[in-house]
């Protein structure tokens, strides 16, 4: 069923004058896989996006659709659908044109056009706005248009460019869910740009985590969560983000200022142990802290203490919460801690 | 070099263009000028070096020429810039709805076929019964001829006006609204707003303006061309750009000299190309350049 | 309006003042092609429509009839109007859109031409149009009013493709078109405001383009209005009213462009548009 | 079958019309003056006429003509010639001044030889001989005589009446002049006179031609000078001569007889002001005669109004008994070069040199006849009056560089009328300008 591609990327570089966006970058992505490709801004996602669909070429590396190679070809010799940030729909067209427009380029049939559009927007359900131009629907509506625009030419590749950005909170949930089930529909080959970890974790089969033009860590959202290769994944998915304290490893346990922690299995030396929030807890016993602030997120709410001379967020059950400025007392759990050593990168618990 | 083959193809035309109506006249103009072509030499120029150089700054009524030249360009330059800032600050002191038909009334003389302009010009300066001039004023004179310094600059200020006016417009609209609120409640006047607040924000848009037309008034020649021909008299409203054109393609036995005009024409083109490179340097050209974002 | 004065009916008459040249200029041609005799702004006499008889007489004085220098100014002004927007779209598009090599050194050349006082090279244009054998022909003037307006034409319309979204060039390549598509089909329409100001501009700049023609065309048969216009001007004969009759009937289309478009007409000077 | 046989016919009947060339032949004429379109209603004529003989011979080729006039100005004119010479799309029939053009375009080689063709038509026999000096350099004839004319001094019998002048004395004055009693002095003492009396407005004393052209070569001779050795074949400038002119001239600026800016540009202003009576003295053509008879006094009588309003005299000499001038500037036809039908063209020339047209233009442009039938022909009362000032005429040289003399000379004269030298100073002005323009090509005196 799946009819999409597998794209692998081998050794993938770009600079733009003396700045590197993307720096040697191998990655693959299986036939019908979601990939996400995350990270803050600027980090080389929608730069390696752009060369997939390639718009920008390659300084060095190469791309491959399958077996063909497609660094070399034009946009339209790829089979790319891809939807932007902005969707990016062309204003004077109708949506029906607009639909359209690479099937015209194609020089299908008008016939044949015609179905294929009413069908694509049928799926998306903008069956009966097509006559309108983009100005005159609302966001969710050019995002199911820009999206249609994609998929009518039937890809191997969706290329998705922070396309729920721009949507209201409301419907970026719903689109989420829409997207996701049309690629498995589908079987398209996805790869998903975002800087939005709880977007990546929750539609993707497997994300690629950037940071300043290097992948850091590619996987699945269940073993970014659990084993953040280094201190940057771990910082950047969760949220909130995960606790990193900086001391050392003693062997047995963990030293920074006159924080003590004894741990099974430590490594030596100088490094970070992370922790996230939601595993820490405010207890009877433990290490003495006093709370700084406390934000109530509804069910949950974070609480952010002083603890030897660190700040900790700790996420506690909204009615667990204690007072602001009251002294109390947090547990580290014995497992759910990680361990990186001084340059970032993870060495532990296995 | 395939990859750039697209953008080569878009720009083929406009290259080609240039090549043949800017560059080559350019270079074309330069090596006239070392030559003494003329009428009767048209077959068999020859040589000259700077021959026509030497005979251009011989000419005893050289001197007559610059004067009117400068004379021309700094009184009309005068009258653009100061009557563009005056209209562009009365229309804004006026509701929109009565400024906006003003400015577009300042557009007309730019707009109107030149020959079409200068015959209202010519008529209106003509003697009675039809020249409006002469019947204000009772006394029935040919104005132009009168007066032909100050027909040329009014002719060419009229046209030349609506330049700044609309320059300083759009750099009036740019100031923030809070600076005029500011001043109000400082409890300035008009005149003083316009005096401490509006003039010293369009310092820039003046020396741009002025720059620009000091270019342009120096190598324009249609409207005196067309009003006056350089009379009445001796060289009476003759300016460089037009002794140019005169000496190399006008004139009354038909013995044009190409050469000497060439070397008239090439003090200009000169001018041209070193003004042109300053303006690059002071309006931040490199500002102006992003790079693209598409590869292909 | 901040600047919005409590005596700014005193400034209207400021205004209207310094106004009143242009507006007795234009009501004293309007007056003289009308009439038998103006003195001044007053009418005297009757209508006088014999002023208008170059219309229905084939020629006025051995010139060729109204109607071929007519044609010839529509076909010049449109056909320059035409090249330049076309042209100067395709390589104003290259310049915002493309990479190529030496695109900022082209970008400065285009805005040194830009300022560069093109009436200076009439001289050696005319010798190149002699080489091209497009002396004394429409289509060489053509060339030359377009070219030398060409730097102007890219500049303002490169301000209009740079403001592009990129996104939707990018989409149109992912779409499967080539850039001469994303061109045609998707960047021009948009630039459709820059179209018509530059089209407008050089409709008008073209309309009443006089020195070119003058200089290089000398066939009676290429005449544009400009040039019969000015040969009653060049006459030692004066026939006012004739002669304002075929002015107003020369800037009938800039008046009544000015009478039903004053605000775009605005819009369009205002864009940068060369002094 | 039969619908064939009407098919064949037919179309036999038709290929002498299809095999039948047209050879389109180009003209240019100037007037500038609107009268003189006879320039070119002639060469329409003639090859009418020339049509109608083809067809009687039943020749395979008709003529078409396709002309032009310009009613502008010489110098655009001679502009868009010079032009359309040098780019190769030059007309096969050009008409302009005999001199110095033809020296000019024939040593530029943008203009035939014509002797052979000329010397076939008998036509162009009874052209008066003089005039064929005009067409001819260097031996060779350039072209064909189209018409001449002369260029008088104009007087306003009226203002010489309000100033107490007799009718008898007014009848007199062109003798006086013919006769040297009458000089430029004279004429100076009479319009200041005139504008103490307050009969003239101030300037209107005496009145020249507006711009550049060849009377001021005229006025040089008036004044005594001499512009050509026709010994050695060059150009000459006699700086006494030239003082004696820019001297006459700064004093008539001075007495307020003369405009400082005279030299205008501006022909409607001196038609205006001479045919609203305000000038006393004015120089002119004979040709200005038709253009106020047609165009400026159509409306207070025409003709009748000139007769009783202007007098007309020969340019007056600079010293008692001396000898008036005026000149002529004969106007060819002439052929060009490049042309490829020039013996079509010299034929259709051939054609024009009738006396029945001839006398069409003359009558009608206020020019003079070209041949001598139609000078015995014509009626014309103005014509037969200016008639004896060809006794007196002169002509321009026919130097290629006579233009670059010309041009010397005017720049002289415009600077000292509007004040920016002194005689003296534009006498040297000049003689250097042109030692460096014509080098050896002159000699100064």
């Amino acid at each position: 069923m799946s009819r999409g591609t597998s794209v692998r990327l081998q050794n993938l570089t770009k600079r733009f004058g003396r700045v590197v966006a993307v720096r040697d970058l191998d990655l693959e992505v299986n036939p019908g896989e979601l990939v996400a490709f995350l990270g803050p801004s600027g980090c080389g996602k929608t730069t390696t996006l752009l060369m997939i669909a390639g718009i920008y070429r390659p300084t060095a590396g190469h791309v491959y659709f399958g077996d063909r190679r497609v660094d070399p070809l034009h946009p339209r010799d790829r089979d790319v659908g891809m939807v932007f940030q902005s969707y990016a729909l062309y204003p004077h067209l109708t949506l029906f044109e607009n639909i359209a427009f690479p099937l015209r380029l194609k020089r299908v049939p008008g016939e044949e056009v015609k179905r294929r559009v009413k069908a694509t927007a049928e799926l998306l359900g903008i069956g009966g706005i097509l006559e309108r131009r983009p100005a005159q629907v609302s966001g969710g509506q050019q995002q199911r248009a820009a999206l249609a625009r994609a998929l009518v030419k039937e890809p191997q590749v969706l290329l998705l460019d922070e396309p729920l950005s721009n949507l209201d909170a409301q419907i970026r949930l719903s689109a989420r869910a829409e997207i996701r089930r049309l690629q498995r529909e589908l079987g398209v080959t996805a790869i998903l740009v975002t800087h939005d970890q709880a977007e990546a974790l929750a539609m993707a089969d497997r994300v690629a985590v950037f940071s300043m033009g290097e992948l850091q860590q590619y996987a699945t959202p269940e073993e970014l969560y659990h084993r953040p290769k280094n201190t940057f994944v771990a910082g950047f998915v969760g949220s909130p983000p995960m606790n990193l304290i900086e001391g050392e490893f003693t062997g047995d346990g963990f030293r920074s200022g006159e924080l003590r922690l004894p741990l099974r299995q430590a490594p030596l030396g100088r490094g970070w142990l992370g922790v996230r929030p939601e595993h820490l807890r405010i207890a009877g016993e433990g290490h003495p802290a006093r709370v700084l602030v406390v934000e109530p997120l509804g069910r949950e709410a974070i609480v952010i203490v002083e603890l030897f001379g660190h700040r900790l967020q700790i996420l506690v059950a909204e009615g667990e919460k204690p007072a602001p400025d009251a002294e109390v007392r947090v547990a580290f759990p014995a497992r759910a801690l990680h361990y990186f050593d001084a340059n970032g990168r993870r060495i532990g618990p296995e | 070099m395939r990859r750039y083959l697209t953008p080569f193809l878009f720009l083929g035309p406009a290259s080609l263009l240039i090549l043949l109506f800017f560059f080559t006249p350019v270079v074309a103009t330069l090596l006239l000028s070392f030559t003494d072509l003329a009428t009767t030499t048209f077959r068999h120029p020859s040589w000259v070096g700077l021959a026509n150089y030497r005979d251009l700054f011989a000419d005893p009524f050289l001197k007559k020429i610059l004067a009117n030249t400068a004379r021309y360009v700094g009184l009309t330059l005068a009258f653009n810039v100061g009557m563009g800032l005056l209209l562009a600050l009365v229309t804004s002191l006026v509701p929109e709805n009565w400024g906006d038909p003003f400015r577009a009334l300042w557009l007309l003389p730019r707009i109107l076929p030149p020959v079409v302009y200068v015959f209202i010009w010519q008529g209106m300066l003509a003697e009675a019964p039809m020249g409006l001039v002469s019947d204000l004023l009772g006394v029935s004179k040919n104005w132009l001829v009168e007066t032909p310094w100050v027909a040329v600059i009014l002719a060419n200020g009229f046209v030349g006006a609506s330049f700044g006016m609309l320059i300083f417009t759009s750099a009036i609209r740019a100031i923030p609204r809070e600076l005029f609120y500011a001043a109000a409640v400082d409890g300035a006047t008009t005149l003083q707003t316009i005096r401490r607040v509006v003039i010293p924000m369009l310092a820039w848009p003046i020396l741009f303006v002025t720059a620009y037309q000091t270019l342009s008034l120096l190598t324009s020649f249609e409207y005196i061309l067309l009003l006056t021909d350089g009379g009445p008299g001796f060289y009476g409203t003759e300016v460089w750009s037009l002794h140019a054109y005169h000496l190399a393609l006008s004139n009354y036995f038909g013995n044009v000299e190409f050469g000497l005009g060439a070397a008239m024409a090439a003090v200009l083109v000169v001018i041209g190309v070193v003004v042109s490179l300053f303006y690059l340097k002071i309006f931040n050209f490199r500002a102006l350049v992003t790079e693209p974002k598409i590869e292909v | 309006m901040p600047l919005l004065p409590r005596n700014w009916p005193l400034w209207l008459v400021v205004l209207f003042l310094i106004t009143l040249p242009i507006g007795a200029g234009i009501l004293w041609l309007v007056l003289t092609a009308l009439y038998n005799q103006v003195h001044g702004l007053v009418p005297m006499g009757k209508l006088a429509p014999q002023n208008w008889r170059f219309l229905f007489e084939g020629s006025v004085g051995g010139r060729p009839s109204i109607w071929v220098a007519l044609k010839n100014s529509a076909v010049f002004a449109a056909a320059v109007a035409t090249l330049e927007v076309l042209i100067a779209s395709m390589a104003a598009y290259a310049i915002s859109r493309m990479k190529f090599p030496l695109r900022t050194p082209y970008l400065g050349m285009i805005l040194t031409l830009h300022a560069f006082p093109a009436v200076s090279l009439l001289i050696a244009i005319y010798y190149i149009l002699r080489l091209l054998g497009l002396f004394d022909t429409l289509i060489g003037v053509i060339l030359v009013k377009a070219s030398l307006d060409l730097p102007l034409g890219i500049w303002l319309m490169k301000g209009f493709f740079d403001q592009l979204s990129w996104d939707m060039e990018m989409a149109a390549l992912v779409d499967g078109a080539s850039r001469w598509t994303v061109f045609w089909r998707v960047a021009l329409p948009l630039v459709r405001p820059g179209i018509l100001a530059l089209g407008t501009f050089a409709l008008l700049s073209a309309w009443g383009e006089f020195i070119l023609p003058f200089t290089f065309i000398v066939s009676a048969k290429s005449w544009t209005l400009a040039l019969y216009m000015q040969s009653f001007m060049k006459e030692a004969f004066v026939d006012y009213g004739l002669m304002a009759a075929v002015g107003l009937f020369y800037a009938l289309p800039v008046f009544l462009l000015f009478l039903f478009g004053q605000r775009y007409l605005l819009n369009i000077y205002s864009g940068g548009v060369k002094g | 079958m039969r619908k064939w046989w009407i098919l064949a016919a037919a179309v036999l009947a038709l290929t002498p019309v299809f095999a039948q060339k047209t050879i389109t032949i180009k003209a240019w004429t100037i007037g500038p003056d609107d009268p003189s379109i006879t320039r070119l209603k002639n060469l329409e004529a003639a090859v009418d006429r020339l049509n109608a003989l083809l067809a009687i011979e039943g020749a395979d080729y008709r003529v078409k003509l396709e002309g032009d006039f310009d009613t502008t100005d010489w110098d655009p004119y001679l502009r868009r010639v010079l032009l359309a010479f040098q780019s190769g799309s030059a007309p096969d029939i050009v008409q302009a001044s005999a001199a110095p053009l033809i020296g000019v375009w024939a040593t530029a080689g943008y203009i035939a030889p014509i002797g052979d063709e000329v010397s076939r038509y008998g036509t162009f026999k009874d052209v008066f001989p003089t005039l064929w000096n005009a067409v001819t350099f260097k031996g060779q004839i350039f072209g064909t005589p189209q018409d001449t004319e002369a260029r008088p001094l104009y007087f306003n019998k009226t203002l010489l009446k309000k100033l107490g002048w007799s009718d008898a004395k007014i009848a007199e004055l062109p003798k006086m002049i013919e006769k040297g009693e009458f000089t430029w002095d004279d004429l100076l003492a009479t319009a200041e006179e005139a504008l103490k009396k307050g009969v003239i407005e101030r300037g209107k004393g005496y009145y020249h031609r507006p711009k550049n052209g060849p009377d001021f070569l005229m006025w040089y001779r008036a004044f005594g000078g001499t512009a050509y050795d026709p010994a050695s074949g060059k150009l000459v400038f006699d700086k006494a001569a030239a003082l004696r002119y820019f001297t006459w001239l700064k004093k008539a600026v001075d007495a307020g007889v003369l405009e400082k800016d005279r030299l205008d540009g501006n022909w409607k202003r001196f038609h205006q002001n001479v045919t609203d009576g305000k000038v006393l003295f004015f120089s002119g053509g004979t040709w200005n005669w038709a253009e106020w008879k047609s165009q400026w006094v159509k409306d207070r009588g025409g003709e009748s109004w000139l007769w009783q309003h202007f007098g007309f005299a020969l340019q007056p000499a600079y010293e008692k008994g001396g000898r008036p001038v005026t000149l002529s500037n004969p106007q060819a036809y002439m052929v060009s070069s490049a042309s490829k039908h020039k013996a079509l063209a010299a034929k259709i020339l051939a054609f024009v040199a009738m006396p029945d047209l001839d006398a069409r233009h003359a009558v009608g442009s206020g020019h003079l006849p070209v041949l001598q039938a139609t000078a015995s022909l014509t009626e014309n009362r103005f014509i037969r009056a200016v008639s004896y000032m060809l006794n007196y005429t002169t002509f321009q040289p026919q130097h290629p560089d006579l233009p670059k003399w010309q041009n010397a000379l005017y720049r002289g004269v415009s600077a000292v009328e509007s004040g920016q030298v002194t005689p003296e100073q534009a006498v040297s002005v000049v003689a250097t300008e042109m030692k460096r323009t014509l080098k050896d090509q002159v000699m100064i005196k």
